[in-house]
């Protein structure tokens, strides 16, 4: 039984098929990377995955348990958190309270607590900012956690996102393109903070196309095009797959994610 | 010498802005007058006037205001009952005399001691048509009626009334103060059978309306308006459609076709012309009910020599054969009003003007 | 049946006002996302001006024009003075300057003109037209081939040329529309005058219908919103239909259920409506990405 | 072409440029790089006009232009894909692509034709919203609406970001080959190694000033750069 | 020090009660007192806005439906029923809140302008019912209300009442201050900007709008209640489109999602009336262009423009 086992999911949207009959499982401290060209349905598939699209047909389930078709509030709950390839910031809180909001699962006030203010509020209040500002240092973004999330540069919200993701204490995390907008090095800073992650025994499942990262870090590699599998296997087998460098590496990224996996 | 001080509080905007326009710029034009005059027991008079904008909430601010910071004497004015209802507790309270400018009975029934009235009320309105009907040998009727507070409290005092002259409503419709097409309502009462007039109660733009659509159903019965209209802008909003409408209404408006003998002529004749020069716009019976209002007042004050508000209730109580623009008032301990059936004239439109029916 | 037909006129005349105004707000929401709350205020500037320039003397036809073009000043004053001094903020900012605006052309209005309600004669005069065994007035037709001609115009503006796209990008992503070059401060005036040119020409042509007074626009505002969001947003489609439907509701509420409760009929099925179409008729099904 | 001279701009009180000079000559492809926050969209944003200078000059072949409007900098020349995309999302790709020609006079067949050609899925998805393609697809969309101005003066902002491999190098590429042509391109770039191995010149920014600027050559074989910024 | 101040959470519960202890030794007349009480009234209404809007993001047009609701109550439950009006303002607030719970869920799928045009009509239902029904609710002038007695002594007078009034928007600003720093406040907050987001955090994204939708409805009942109490009549225009309009300008002039902006914008539009009457007819103008000119200028609401110029230039 796989942490997360994801059976012939497929959608289309007035006509076109964006995601045909993708499957994949992931693993506890695992690392699954999804690639493919432009287009080819990753996002549409994690947003089949966590429940913002009801999926056509197909079936995810974790640790047994089938969810397809539950609201994204209820997967989360159940330990699903994922990112946004376009940000969904709370653009009007801080970057610390965007994390608080993140702990929303472990919070445990009543709203009648919470209207007369009862110690029991403020005792959440406390332990929810110190767990919030733990989160914001491992991102990198401790210096910042007091400024309105507005104002933040793109790099700095993509980081934002995932410390708010992992705020949730996710047993799977779902990361749409997290080192987009980043150079090499503060990609390498976020190499290292998956790894982290995933060494603490959460499955990763990551959307990106800097396959430097890609390459590096994944334990298992599924390729998309045109909302079906291309190939799918460790990240050698993928790199060195011609349908996969023809269609979406090209000598470039092949090159890269040669140097990368070497 | 201190100012006598009369408040007002109308809706001289919102909804009901064309009863209570008239009735401010009457309050204002006979205040003026009267300091030209050499004012009240010898001091000037002022008039402290506010605008509700048709809000009983802010009406019932403005009353406290009136008591509490302008310290007035009296009180003339609350346009519509809702806002005099909201008022009438301040008053009361105070103990502060309280003229009220609005049409339904309940504002001096039951009786209370500081508040009176000077617009007939509705039942007098319904009687005068419903014997006009029944002089003609109607006896079944379709009504619709305005949803404002005006069209449905005459709605009800009609419908409370009608039995004591054998009439029956075959269908009872109503529409929405600021409805622009009534065909609908008026088409169901064209297919009832059996119905010989229709009666509207209601004021405002809602009748004109209705009167043309009525025009454009090609509904051939008699069609009574309401008082609520007794105004020229209602004939030149409805038109040709207007031609043969029958309704109650004070002398005023046909003050010109008075005979010379009637006791309301000069009175009528005087505040129109004054109230059109003034304004530039043609007199209404709305700023009639002001022109009386403060008239009584006035005169109270001048009798009960006093500016004590109790002297004023008790003078005002005993104004006797007041000869108004709206008709002839006697008031008493048992009527805050003092106004009979007689003071409305029948009027039917012809040629785009007011005739008076023979009475 | 001469029943259901007269419903019908009687729903297609007051709907087709209704889609009057409803067109009037699409052309400012589509530059900005705003509701304007003072357009009914420009279909009560049409109505009145004429009115009282007639009154003043004025041929109905060179009344009624100068009446626009007062409208359209009104709306360009509008942009200029009270919504471009608060670029950059939010549209509920804008929203609540729009509702002062209203009250306060109200304000003006009621010092200009008078307190009291008016009409205009027909165009084509009041004799009724019989048709099926029910009646309609020749004005109703005016009503309805003006708000058809509008539509067809703001259509074709809108969807098929430049400036209509422009118009529609400056709400969709002002900073974008900035980056490709459109005016955005001439688009916005363009929207207002425009808007206020169409309001003012439903305040003309519905006037003998409806009267005017200063203070009708916030009815008009109300009904016009209602109809515009039932057909959906931004739509001049949406704001016919919406209308129609509205003006039908009302009519047949009226007709057959209740005329106490013919508002409540309409704004039931509204709500119906949105239950199962969120964005209205129009309003496209397109899922939101993330 | 461009010229900027001790140029400053800020969000309020937060000084986002501080006395930034810079220079792209006519027909060059000058690369900015820098960290998150270095102040690179900043700049881009200023150059457009829709962020006000605080202080300093920009000239636009000559001519001051700090005080101009953003559509009369588009009039002039200029041409932004700005960062996050921005598309028009409720607008169709043909739409969008259109308006990226709003301030154009003549005729852009042919420049649409190009970037059909550079992006054929654009074409392929022209009559459906913007809102409704893939991260990477808007992307496409936001450089092709650019392009569409055939501007003098191309500004990008990551204009590899999120896009697949393969397509970078076809981006890349297609900026040289731009350049061939005659159009003069500032470049802000994350793919340092990338931007810079194409570019004339270029600059590092550092928490809103230029802290080097060089040749792109000896930018990518400058050993702050290439453990700042290149991660080697 | 001020800064400090500017930033505690209870500071405008604080400076709440300061005026409120203030103004009667600084009102010349009972006058001012009515006119506060009023204030007080609507600036509670308005807080229930505040949760809802100012927090959620969630517009109502049609939250004065439930003002009227929970005058109505206080007016007819005493009338019809013989029941104590003290137990009718709570049965009145009681009731808003199931009707808002019932009709909340389907309404509040909906977004922006489309919620707003929804929950107008669900208020212009309110008030026509209020309006047509006259055997209940005594039709468009109005119906009496009963005189309250609390432990046999009557609530009459304006002093009385505004002590009444001030205290329960004392306690209405106390649970909107505490839901705002709780986790309630930041899950709303959170919804506002990002549905999708907060989801993905695990908040029940319906459930909490609701939760501020019947929250809102209660404020706005109380505060009817007490109006209708304190005015011994309710009218249906207490419930019209136009007072909906009223109680949202009053939180935007004031500032969305602030405590103090909700007061502010509540004095703002029922003192401002008073204080322009002597403009006699250039009243309504003058009206309209005050509140174009604040929102110009102050564009994000009075109070939080202020308390952010205040604190810049404490810093
Ligand atoms: N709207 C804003 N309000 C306040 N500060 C801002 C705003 N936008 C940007 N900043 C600040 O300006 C500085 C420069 O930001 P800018 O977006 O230009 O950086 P960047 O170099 O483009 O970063 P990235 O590589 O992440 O895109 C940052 O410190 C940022 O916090
Ligand atoms: N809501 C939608 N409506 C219509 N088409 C959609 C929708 N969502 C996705 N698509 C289409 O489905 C395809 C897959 O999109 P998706 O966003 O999943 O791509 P992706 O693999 O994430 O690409 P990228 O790497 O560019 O982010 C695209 O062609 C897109 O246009
Ligand atoms: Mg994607
Ligand atoms: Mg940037």
């Amino acid at each position: 039984m796989s942490l997360l086992a994801v059976e012939d999911l497929g959608i289309s949207f007035g006509g076109v098929i964006a995601v045909d009959g993708v499957g994949f499982r992931v693993e506890p401290g695992q690392v699954f990377s999804i690639i493919g060209p432009n287009g080819a349905g990753k996002t549409t598939l994690f947003n089949l995955v966590t429940g913002i699209y009801t999926p056509h047909r197909g079936r995810v389930t974790m640790a047994g348990e089938t969810l397809t078709g539950l609201a994204p509030h209820l997967l989360a709950r159940r330990g699903m958190s994922r990112t946004f390839q376009n940000l969904q910031i709370f653009f009007r809180m801080t970057a610390l309270e965007n994390v608080m909001v993140g702990r929303h699962l472990s919070e445990r006030t009543s709203l009648l607590s919470d209207l007369f203010g009862l110690p029991a509020s403020s005792r959440q209040n406390r332990a929810t900012r110190d767990a919030a500002r733990v989160l914001l240092e491992r991102v990198g973004l401790g210096a910042v956690a007091d400024t309105l999330a507005g104002a933040l540069p793109y790099g700095a919200l993509k980081r934002l996102e995932i410390a708010r993701a992992l705020a949730a204490e996710p047993k799977v995390l779902l990361l749409d393109e997290p080192a987009a907008g980043c150079n090499a090095v503060e990609t390498e800073a976020i190499d290292h903070l998956i790894a982290d992650i995933a060494k603490s025994g959460v499955g990763v499942v990551l959307i990106e196309h800097d396959m430097k990262l890609v390459m590096k870090i994944s334990d298992r590699v599924l390729v998309l095009a045109q909302g079906r599998r291309l190939a799918e296997g460790p990240p050698r087998d993928v790199r060195e797959n011609p349908d996969v460098i023809a269609a979406y590496l090209g000598d470039h990224g092949a090159r890269e994610a040669d140097r990368a996996g070497a | 010498a201190d100012p006598v001080k009369i408040g007002s509080v109308v809706s001289a905007t919102g909804p009901a802005a064309f009863l209570g326009d008239p009735e401010a710029k009457t309050l204002k034009l006979y205040v003026e007058e009267l300091n030209k005059k050499g004012g009240l027991l010898g001091r000037p008079v002022e008039l402290v006037l506010y605008d509700d904008g048709g809000d009983a909430n802010k009406a019932r601010t403005f009353a406290t205001r009136l008591i509490e910071d302008d310290k007035v004497v009296a009180m003339v004015g609350g346009t519509t009952t809702g806002t005099t209802m909201a008022m009438i507790p301040v008053f009361e309270d105070a103990k502060i005399p309280f003229i009220s400018l609005a049409g339904a009975i309940e504002i001096v029934e039951p009786m209370r001691a500081f508040v009176f009235k000077t617009p007939h009320t509705d039942k007098t309105a319904c009687q005068k048509i419903f014997e006009d009907m029944k002089a003609k040998g109607i006896t079944k009727i379709g009504m619709i009626s305005g949803t404002d507070g005006f069209g449905k409290s005459m709605r009800n005092q009609c419908l409370k009334v009608i039995g004591e002259y054998g009439i029956t409503v075959l269908a009872d419709e109503n529409y929405g103060a600021t409805d622009s097409d009534m065909t609908p309502q008026l088409n169901k009462i064209k297919n009832t059978a059996g119905i010989q007039a229709v009666l509207n109660p209601g004021f405002g733009q809602g009748p004109a309306i209705v009167t043309r659509n009525y025009a454009q159903l090609g509904i051939a019965l008699p069609l009574y308006e309401s008082h609520g209209v007794a105004s020229k802008s209602y004939v030149e909003l409805a038109g040709p459609a207007a031609e043969g409408v029958r309704l109650p209404a004070p002398a005023l408006l046909v003050v010109d076709k008075l005979p010379a003998d009637d006791r309301q002529k000069a009175i009528g004749s005087a505040y129109k012309a004054a109230y059109e020069k003034a304004t530039g716009q043609p007199v209404s019976t709305f700023g009639g009910y002001g022109f009386d209002g403060i008239q009584i007042l006035t005169q109270a004050i001048a009798r009960a020599k006093s500016t004590d508000p109790q002297k004023i209730r008790d003078a005002i109580e005993a104004t006797k054969d007041y000869v108004g623009v709206t008709g002839i008032y006697t008031m008493s301990p048992t009527d805050h009003l003092g106004l009979g059936t007689d003071s409305f004239r029948m009027l039917q439109i012809k040629g785009g003007d007011w005739v008076m029916e023979a009475k | 049946m001469a029943e259901f037909l007269q419903l019908v006129f009687s729903g297609l005349t007051v709907g087709a006002v209704y889609a009057l105004v409803a067109l009037g707000f699409t052309l400012i929401y589509n530059a900005s996302d705003v509701i304007n709350f003072a357009q009914g205020d420009f279909v009560m500037i049409g109505g009145m001006g004429t009115v009282f320039l007639a009154a003043a003397g004025i041929a109905l036809p060179l009344a009624a024009l100068m009446a626009i073009v007062a409208a359209v000043i009104v709306g360009l004053l509008l942009h200029r003075l009270a919504i471009e001094p608060a670029r950059g903020a939010s549209p509920v900012a804008l929203i609540m300057i729009t509702i002062g605006a209203s009250i306060f052309i109200k304000g003006v209005a009621q010092l200009v003109f008078d307190k009291q309600f008016h009409s205009l004669p027909a165009f084509s005069g009041d004799a009724p037209i019989a048709l099926g065994g029910a009646t309609l007035l020749p004005q109703s037709l005016w009503v309805m081939g003006v708000a058809l001609a509008l539509f067809v115009a703001l259509y074709l503006f809108l969807e098929k040329t430049l400036l209509g796209k422009a118009l529609r990008a400056t709400a969709a992503n002002r900073l974008a529309a900035r980056l490709v070059g459109v005016n955005v401060t001439i688009i916005l005036a363009l929207a207002f005058g425009v808007s206020a040119a169409i309001g003012a020409i439903a305040g003309v042509v519905v006037t003998p219908i409806t009267l005017t007074r200063y203070d009708v626009g916030t009815l008009f505002a109300l009904k016009g919103f209602a109809a515009a969001m039932v057909g959906g947003m931004g739509h001049p489609l949406g704001a016919v239909v919406g209308g129609l439907l509205i003006g039908l509701l009302e009519a047949f509420g009226a007709g057959y259920i209740s005329s106490t409760y013919k508002d409540a009929v309409a704004f039931v099925v509204i709500l119906l409506v949105l239950f199962f179409l969120p964005r209205g008729l129009f309003g496209g099904r397109t899922v939101e990405r993330v | 072409m461009l010229a900027l001279d001790r140029l400053c701009s800020a969000y309020g009180r937060i000084v986002a440029l501080h006395d930034v000079s810079l220079a792209v000559k006519t027909g060059e492809i000058v690369a900015l790089v820098g960290s998150n926050g270095a102040g690179k969209t900043t700049l881009l944003r200023t150059v457009s006009g829709v962020q006000p200078a605080a202080s300093g000059r920009i000239l636009f072949e000559g001519a001051p232009i700090e005080r101009l409007e953003a559509h009369v900098r588009v009039a002039r020349g200029i041409a932004q894909s700005p960062e996050g995309r921005q598309v028009f999302g409720p607008l169709s790709v043909a739409d969008n692509l259109a308006l990226g020609a709003y301030r154009r006079r003549s005729p852009h067949g042919d420049t649409l034709a190009r970037v059909f050609d550079l992006f054929p899925v654009l074409k392929e998805k022209r009559h459906i919203p913007a809102m409704s393609l893939s991260g990477g697809q808007q992307q496409m969309l936001a450089i092709g609406r650019a392009l569409m101005a055939a501007p003098k003066l191309l500004l990008l902002d990551e204009p590899s970001l999120g896009l697949a491999p393969l397509l970078v190098d076809q981006i890349l590429a297609a900026v040289v080959r731009l350049k061939a042509e005659g159009m003069t391109v500032l470049l802000v770039e994350q793919n340092a190694s990338a931007a810079l191995a194409i570019a004339d010149r270029g600059y590092v920014l550092e928490t809103g000033r230029v802290v080097l600027e060089g040749a792109g050559a000896a930018l990518l074989a400058d050993p702050k750069v290439r453990e700042a910024y290149l991660g080697l | 020090m001020l800064g400090r101040l500017l930033r505690a959470r209870y500071a405008t519960l604080f400076l709440l009660a300061a005026i409120m202890i203030a103004v009667p030794y600084l009102a010349p007349s009972a006058f001012y007192l009515r006119v506060a009480a009023v204030v007080w009234v609507f600036a509670l209404a308005a807080l229930g806005l505040t949760i809802l809007m100012g927090y959620a993001g969630q517009v109502s047009l049609g939250h004065a439906g439930f003002l009227g609701l929970g005058g109505y109550a206080v007016a007819i439950g005493p009338a019809r029923f013989g029941l104590d009006p003290v137990l009718c303002l709570f049965l009145g607030a009681a009731l808003a809140g199931a009707l808002a719970f019932l009709v909340g869920r389907p309404i509040l799928r909906l977004k922006g302008y489309y919620l707003a045009i929804a929950t107008l009509g669900f208020g212009v239902i309110l008030a026509l019912v209020f309006h047509s029904e006259s055997d209940w609710t005594g039709g468009p002038d109005g119906m009496a209300v009963a005189r309250v007695t609390v432990f046999g002594t009557r609530l009459a007078g304006a002093a009385t009442w505004y002590w009444v009034t001030a205290g329960a928007l004392l306690i209405g600003a106390f649970l909107a201050l505490n839901i705002e720093a709780s986790p309630t406040g930041r899950a709303l907050k959170a919804l506002h900007d990002s549905e999708v987001a907060a989801a993905g955090a695990g908040i029940d994204v319906g459930r909490k709008k609701l939760a501020a939708f019947v929250i809102g409805a209660i404020y706005a009942a109380f505060a009817g209640g007490l109006l209708a109490a304190m005015n011994g009549l309710i009218t249906p225009d207490a419930a019209s489109f136009m007072h909906s309009i009223e109680l949202v300008a009053m939180v935007i002039i004031g500032g969305l999602g602030s405590v103090l902006g909700a007061v502010v914008g509540a004095a703002f539009l029922v003192v401002l009336p008073q204080a322009l009457t002597v403009l006699q007819e250039y009243e309504q103008a003058v009206l309209g262009l005050l509140i174009m000119v604040f929102m110009i200028f102050l564009p994000a609401g009075i109070v939080p423009t202020l308390r952010k110029w205040l604190l810049e230039r404490l810093s």
